[in-house]
């Protein structure tokens, strides 16, 4: 049986049992792939699944329309399953079940806890796809004021369209900072100041968090390259404190939470 | 007949630069070819559908409209000059050009909007018939077409095999630009390539009357559960114009900014005591097909849509607007039957 | 050359009241008669204007006075967020912009002779106080007039001196009323909601004219009230208020289905909005 | 509409020596807003509050900016002085113009434009303040007091002599900690025990006062005033409401040779045992590591000679609930393990001792019967060597700090040797001498010159043990400026001073600070020394640093003061600068929750008038918050304000400077 065939099956069980009212999962939109709400075993055949199937769906577990639907199911990559559990560490989500896909395997319907298990098990050493890494090692050698150019020309591309933050399923502020105004915390002019303090807000916002799911990047209209500062600070977070977020669901924030051990060498 | 060779359109923004104008034209950033100003040694790249639309040109994502120095509790107004430089956008897609005469009408609408009218005078177009279209591409579904004319000052033509471009102007300032290019223009022959052929995918009067007839319809709750609430179609679009109007200063200066805004985004029509007359992504997305295939034709007596497809190209969830308008289409012939 | 639509008009305060908590009014003066003659050439009550303070925005609100008093110009607005803070940390002697007036209006000439009912609720009284001072301002023009007033408590009533004004004049039958449990000890008015009280008020609806401002709760409930006392629906209006930013019909925010509250509204009939799709009515 | 009053200090010559007052209340009148500027020589003085209260009440002032010092020093005079002329003291701002500006800068001009720029910053905030009141919170007026030393014993003696109730907690199965351990103490040589055992006795009986010993603090909640603490007891195996003391158990038990850690384990003790003969309460408990019973399943010879039928192998730990308004923490000290000196043998001589192992060999109830004899053959050692500063001021290997006591105790251990073993030598190594207290020089005088103590300034290198058994001490007398080398018998390391092991824990526990070495840290170090962080939260004895016992004592009375101070009034007042989430826009990701050092913010139900459960969101105890703005800065969508600090504040004042 083919992973999609697999996922098709377990799908139409879930609903049929009502153990899900919604599965969440991929369809193909001729060559490309779009999310399929399935709330019918009958309408278990659009869904998919091949290495084409790109977005974060963990981002619809935090929609109300979503959730008002009853338990949902969702078809989840390695990349979906960190969401998921960094998602439930935050005490977003109590429960969902997991139609959990490797990129070599389809491992069956999971809950959290399987969720996390899995990836601890299997998914361990996700890295960086080696194009980035070696973007991110010549920013890296960079002068800071080099740096600063880099970003200043591509932050000036930003529309302030807030597409990276509607991809993000991390990005689920009630009300966003920049979008409050007493007191006004972020320019809201699309223009360098603006750009550069909500870019790099969000950015510090995800530090600790962001599992590199690439959702923000591919929704950017202007062709940012927004996983290279995920990555930045993500390599940062790892080297201070060890810590790879979406693998315990009860892990502690990182940048909210101190250890004995973690180094203070900053404080002198 | 004007010609120019298919490798020569630096030289053509080159000659443009020098006679004045800031041009614009498709460029090559990163992955996407982008419209952006043209710098001398910048590659133009006329292939592919560029990323953005001309609409940032004249309508600018962000422009301050009013300026105030403040004095402790006093304030005075202050000049806030529209800027609009004399502009030549090269290659632009019939699409966006159309795309520029249905903002005409909103940015005319009972009040002229002065920033709009001064720029849109100031800017050239030159239109480029797309050799080539891709899957998202629907503009003949909307009333355009690869070759269309509407909105173009001029338009340039792959010909002999897309060896050659070539240049027509289509009026006034179609003619001036000519002139001014005429230093890279050889006078001569060539066989215009056929333009890229782009299938009808739905019938747009057919979802026009369908909208009038569906603000309830299921249909709306589905797509909202997809649309993932971001702006990224409506900033893409050439004909998406929604903007937000928002204060920002110092001690000493305040300025009012005209900002884009997108009606995809829960705060845009969220009153101040927490009533939202859209309140959920599915209001939002009929919003926006509606006002598009509906509210404005009935207002301003065309679609808000040219067909660019942009939006189904950039949307990180892949909803496309013409996938949405075939079903409207098909289940209204369906019903028909 | 600046964006002529986007030019606001300098007004000095020169009265501020506070009408309830957080609700306050303002009296404003053209700085520039230019500006002053231009505005009232234009306006008519119901239309509605940009209000402003530079570095913090502007807000749209009604024209809470009448046309028949070209001296100035009257808003009451209640503090929700950050501009209509900033308005209301204006002193009198300072200024606010404005621009306007904007919107269509309430069509009063054709109401002559015809007895009008003015039906509000807590801060919707100012959108129709204007009408009723140009209608009080014209003696003999209209028929006898009705108000129903009522408000949450006694403190959130508004123009609490004007209240007392109209209520001691022979051409005004005044109802006001307070919702239960919201009134003092010395609350002389009726304890109750309002449709419960315009119910109760009874006024003749036949051939008669009647405006309706409030919460939408409230008008959800008044209006069967209306029709059933005789109230035909094209003769029952109301305001509505939606988030608006340029109000010149380009922003795109404040439509309802393809009718723009900006440019189309803000005034509009029963019969109106029962053809307009998810009005909230 | 704003109505600010602003009132500039001169601070006699502090402030007006570098900026111009008159100036800069010229200025500020110009500011927006404000209605009433004055300077004035001392603003602090009475007729200068006098001008504040009265253009208070003259000009109707909605808000005061005081530009002068340190809000630290006059913050609460000025807001006292606004409250007594009827305005809301937190509609008070100070600017402050003496740290801030005067004192460190020169350029009469440029200090000036910023103390102008300082007061219009806190004109723009005071503008943006809203009335705060004081948060009431009652007061369980029960105080528990963490260690039974000399510090937990005092501490509740006197807080129970005050008329409140106390609980005294030790983890140990007898109250008395090292105290009762000392042979003698120093300056005065009388006996340890002899003058403990009364306070001991004193604080068992006292009826203020419930002992829980054999007991740990397990988890605390809630906040000053207002503590639960859950306490473990920790199974003893046997009734002590049957339990006599008589003796029979442990005379039985076949476990004999158990080190005793009350003996430094230079002594035996059984499994079933009590530490020491004077121990309070006179009971002993079953070490469940070592009983045959617990461990193997048999033996029970300990019940059998029981005539009371109290031993009882099924007892089980009991997690005991207390309230409590205010807590002691006096968990006392441990020494330096000196192994880390691999040049002084690592721990691996037996002849080579810490003081605790001398203060035991030279007890009366300790395992020589007070004969100094080396753990190693017994033998009456004729030379010993002491060697102070054994991980204390060793950044590298030790510790970085002074352990205060060694030099103190070390002369003690030299005279009693001396005492005991008239021809015996001691020879003393010391980097210097640190005698401040009160008959500490003249003690240290007497051990040289009255009783023979040799000391020699100098460290030592080496010590190595030659196959005759004699360690041999190298090291250097650096006042003669040779190497010296002594062959001892014995030697005795004055190890540092660290704190009990375990403290962290407890620490944290409580919400308290510790620094980089594990010491408790105080509110302040020189005006709240008893005070810690954490509200209602005091210190007692060497858990904050090294003391001996009469620091020890006077801190305890110190923070039992405090303790009595806080239960003199039935409630609580506190500052409301606390933080408040803006529960319409909280998210309830928890991190604030996560975050607070205080465990002041909470879970918080929302539910409609059914009952049903709407959301979850972060709520703050205002009773737990310190305002230290830890939730503010974590929350990622700002929802979360410091009342007196919101962002709106924060950000006018910034804004005003741009």
């Amino acid at each position: 049986m083919s992973t999609s065939e697999a996922i098709r099956a377990d799908a139409a069980r879930l609903l049929a049992e009502g153990r899900a009212k919604l599965v969440i999962g991929y369809r193909a939109r001729g060559p490309h792939r779009a999310p399929a709400f399935v709330s019918d075993p009958a309408g278990v055949d659009v869904l998919i699944y091949d290495n084409l199937c790109k977005q974060n769906l963990a981002v619809y577990l935090r929609k109300p329309e979503v959730r008002s639907r009853g338990p949902v199911a969702v078809v989840a990559p390695p990349a979906v399953m960190r969401s998921l559990v960094v998602l439930a560490a935050e005490s977003q989500l109590t429960e969902a079940t997991v139609l959990a896909v490797g990129p070599d395997a389809y491992h069956g319907v999971l809950d959290l806890a399987g969720a996390a298990a899995l990836l601890k098990e299997k998914y361990a050493d996700l890295a960086p796809s080696p194009e980035l890494l070696e973007a991110l090692a010549k920013l890296d050698a960079m002068s800071p004021q080099e740096r600063a150019r880099f970003w200043t020309d591509q932050f000036a591309k930003c529309t302030r369209c807030y597409a990276c933050r509607a991809a993000c399923p991390l990005c689920y502020c009630a009300r966003c900072i920049v979008e409050k105004n007493v007191p006004q915390w972020i320019s809201t002019a699309a223009a360098q100041h603006g750009n550069f303090a909500w870019q790099i807000i969000r950015a510090f916002h995800q530090a600790g968090r962001c599992t590199l799911c690439g959702a923000c990047e591919a929704a950017c209209p202007q062709g940012i390259p927004l996983m290279l500062l995920n990555l930045a600070l993500s390599e940062e977070v790892a080297k201070q404190f060890g810590e790879k977020p979406g693998y315990d669901p009860a892990a502690k924030p990182v940048i909210g939470s101190w250890k004995p051990d973690d180094d203070q060498g900053f404080v002198r | 007949m004007k010609i120019l060779d298919a490798d020569k359109l630096p030289d053509l923004a080159a000659v443009l630069a020098a006679a004045g104008y800031r041009v614009v034209a498709p460029v090559r950033d990163g992955a996407q070819v982008r419209m952006a100003e043209w710098k001398p040694g910048l590659a133009i790249d006329a292939g592919p559908i560029p990323a953005n639309s001309v609409k940032e040109f004249l309508f600018p994502r962000c422009e301050v409209i009013a300026r105030y120095s403040l004095d402790g509790d006093s304030f005075a107004p202050q000049p806030a000059p529209v800027d609009a430089p004399k502009t030549a956008v090269l290659a632009v897609r019939p699409c966006d050009a159309a795309a520029m005469v249905a903002l005409d009408k909103v940015f005319n609408w009972e009040y002229r909007d002065d920033a709009w009218n001064a720029r849109r005078e100031a800017t050239t177009l030159v239109a480029l018939v797309c050799a080539a279209a891709d899957d998202e591409c629907f503009c003949t579904s909307v009333g355009g077409a690869p070759d269309a004319r509407l909105g173009a000052d001029a338009v340039l033509r792959c010909a002999d095999g897309a060896s050659k471009f070539i240049l027509e102007a289509l009026g006034e300032k179609g003619q001036a630009l000519l002139a001014a290019a005429a230093g890279v223009l050889a006078d001569g022959d060539a066989r215009p390539d056929p333009p890229a052929s782009v299938p009808v995918r739905f019938d747009s009067k057919a979802v026009t009357d369908w909208c009038g007839e569906n603000f309830e319809s299921p249909l709306w709750r589905d797509l909202g559960l997809a649309c993932l609430g971001c702006g990224s179609c409506a900033y893409a679009c050439p004909v998406c114009h929604c903007f937000d109007i928002q204060d920002e200063g110092t001690r000493s200066e305040a300025v009012r900014l005209r900002n884009w805004d997108t009606c995809g985004l829960a705060l845009f029509t969220q009153h101040s005591g927490g009533h939202n007359p859209r309140p959920d992504q599915a209001a939002r997305w009929r919003q926006r097909v509606m006002h598009k295939f509906r509210y404005f034709v009935e207002r301003f007596g065309g679609l808000a849509c040219t067909g660019c497809g942009r939006c189904a190209r950039l949307c990180p969830a892949r909803l496309a607007i013409s996938q949405v308008c075939r079903e409207i289409d098909e289940a209204r012939k369906a019903a028909a039957k | 050359m600046t964006i002529a639509i986007y030019q606001s008009a300098m007004m000095n305060i020169v009265l501020a009241r506070d009408e309830a908590p957080d609700v306050r009014t303002l009296r404003l003066q053209f700085a520039d008669e230019a500006d002053r003659v231009r505005f009232f050439q234009k306006y008519r009550v119901g239309m509605f204007g940009l209000y402003g303070v530079p570095g913090a925005g502007e807000s749209a609100f009604c024209v809470a006075s009448p046309p028949t008093r070209t001296g100035y110009v009257e808003c009451t607005f209640r503090r929700t967020g950050r501009v209509t803070a900033a308005i209301r940390d204006r002193e009198v002697g300072q200024a606010v912009t404005f621009r306007g007036p904007y919107g269509n209006s309430f069509p009063i000439e054709s109401w002559k002779g015809r007895a009008i009912v003015f039906i509000a609720g807590g801060i919707g009284l100012p959108p129709i106080r204007s009408v009723i001072w140009n209608v009080l301002d014209r003696p003999g023009d209209f028929g006898p007039v009705t108000i129903v007033y009522g408000a949450r408590t006694v403190a959130d009533l508004v123009y609490k001196d004007e209240l007392a004004d109209w209520g001691a004049r022979p051409d005004v039958k005044l109802v006001t009323a307070v919702d239960p449990g919201g009134e003092t000890p010395d609350w002389k008015g009726q304890v109750g909601f309002v449709p419960f009280v315009l119910d109760h008020a009874a006024p003749p609806g036949a051939g008669a004219v009647a405006l309706v401002c409030g919460p939408p709760i409230m008008i959800k409930f008044t209006l069967p009230v209306l029709l059933k006392l005789g109230f035909a629906p094209k003769d029952v209006y109301t305001t509505l208020e939606n988030r608006m930013k340029c109000g010149v019909g380009q922003c795109g925010r404040c439509n309802v289905g393809s009718t723009y509250v900006c440019r189309d509204g803000p005034v509009f009939t029963l019969d109106q909005l029962r053809h307009m799709p998810a009005a909230d009515m | 509409m704003a109505r600010i009053g602003v009132f500039i200090c001169h601070c006699g010559e502090n402030i007006a020596r570098t900026v111009d007052c008159a100036a800069v209340a010229a200025a500020a009148a110009k500011m927006p807003g404000v209605v009433h500027s004055a300077d004035y020589k001392y603003m602090c003085s009475d007729p200068g509050q006098q001008m504040i209260r009265q253009a208070i009440a003259e000009k109707k002032l909605t808000g005061a900016v005081v530009g002068a010092c340190s809000p630290r020093m006059h913050e609460p005079t000025f807001r006292r002085a606004a409250a007594e002329a009827g305005l809301n003291p937190y509609l008070l701002e100070m600017a402050n113009l003496r740290e801030h500006c005067s004192w460190v800068h020169e350029d009469r001009a440029a200090a000036t434009a910023k103390a102008i720029d300082l007061v219009r910053v806190m004109v723009e905030k005071v503008k943006r303040n809203r009335s705060l009141y004081p948060i009431r919170v009652p007061i369980e007026p029960t105080a528990l007091v963490v260690g039974g030393g000399i510090a937990g014993i005092q501490a509740a003696l006197d807080i129970a002599g005050g008329g409140k109730k106390v609980i005294l907690v030790e983890r140990g199965p007898s109250i008395g900690g090292h105290m009762a351990r000392l042979s003698e103490t120093f300056p005065t040589l009388d006996c340890s025990q002899c003058i403990l055992t009364p306070r001991m006795v004193e604080a068992a009986s006292h009826p203020n006062i419930t002992l829980m010993t054999y007991s740990e603090v397990e988890a605390v909640e809630g906040f000053v005033g207002n503590f639960q603490v859950t306490i473990r007891r920790k199974a003893k195996y046997v009734d002590w409401s049957k339990c006599t003391g008589c003796g029979d158990c442990w005379a039985k038990c076949p476990a004999r040779k158990i080190p005793s850690e009350f003996d430094a384990r230079l002594g035996a003790r059984t499994a079933i045992y009590r530490p020491f003969p004077q121990a309070v309460p006179n009971k002993p408990v079953i070490d469940r590591e070592h009983c045959i019973m617990l461990t193997k399943g048999k033996c029970g010879a300990c019940a059998k000679a029981c005539q009371r039928g109290a031993v009882n192998f099924k007892d089980q730990d009991e997690l005991v609930k207390v309230k409590v308004g205010a807590v002691v923490l006096a968990t006392g000290f441990d020494l330096w393990d000196h192994s880390a000196y691999g040049e002084y043998g690592a721990g691996k001589f037996a002849d080579v001792i810490d003081g605790f192992q001398f203060e035991r060999l030279a007890s009366a109830s300790g395992p020589t019967g007070g004969e100094i004899r080396r753990p190693s053959d017994g033998q009456v050692p004729r030379t010993v060597v002491f060697i102070q500063c054994c991980g204390s001021r060793d950044e590298k290997v030790g510790k970085a700090y002074c352990s205060k006591i060694c030099c103190m105790y070390t002369a003690k251990h030299g005279m009693l040797y001396k005492h005991k073993v008239h021809d015996g030598r001691a020879i003393v190594f010391y980097m210097d001498i640190r005698a401040a207290g009160k008959g500490y020089e003249e003690f240290i005088r007497r051990a040289v010159e009255a009783d023979g103590v040799e000391y020699v300034r100098g460290r030592v290198s080496r010590i190595y043990r030659r196959t005759d058994g004699k360690l041999i001490v190298r090291g250097a007398d650096t006042l003669a400026g040779r190497a010296v080398t002594v062959e001892a018998d014995m030697v005795v390391l004055a190890d540092a001073v660290v704190p009990r092991s375990g403290g962290e824990k407890l620490a944290q526990l409580f919400g308290v600070g510790y620094d980089t070495d594990g010491f408790y840290s105080e509110a302040h170090p020189k005006l709240r020394p008893v005070e810690t962080a954490a509200a209602g939260v005091f210190l007692a004895g060497a858990c904050q640093s090294p003391k001996d016992i009469p620091d020890s004592v006077a801190q305890a009375s110190a923070a039992a003061a405090k303790v009595l101070g806080l239960f003199a009034r039935p409630e609580l007042e506190r500052e409301p600068v606390v933080a408040r989430v803006n529960e319409n826009t909280c998210v309830h990701c928890r991190a604030c929750i996560q975050a607070c050092p205080y465990g002041a913010v909470e879970d918080h139900e929302i539910r409609d008038r059914k009952g049903h459960l709407v959301r979850t969101v972060a709520r703050v105890n205002e009773g737990l918050c310190q305002g230290c703005g830890t939730c503010v800065a974590i929350c990622r969508s700002g929802c979360i304000d410091l009342e007196g600090f919101t962002d709106e504040q924060v950000f006018s004042e910034i804004a005003t400077l741009e």
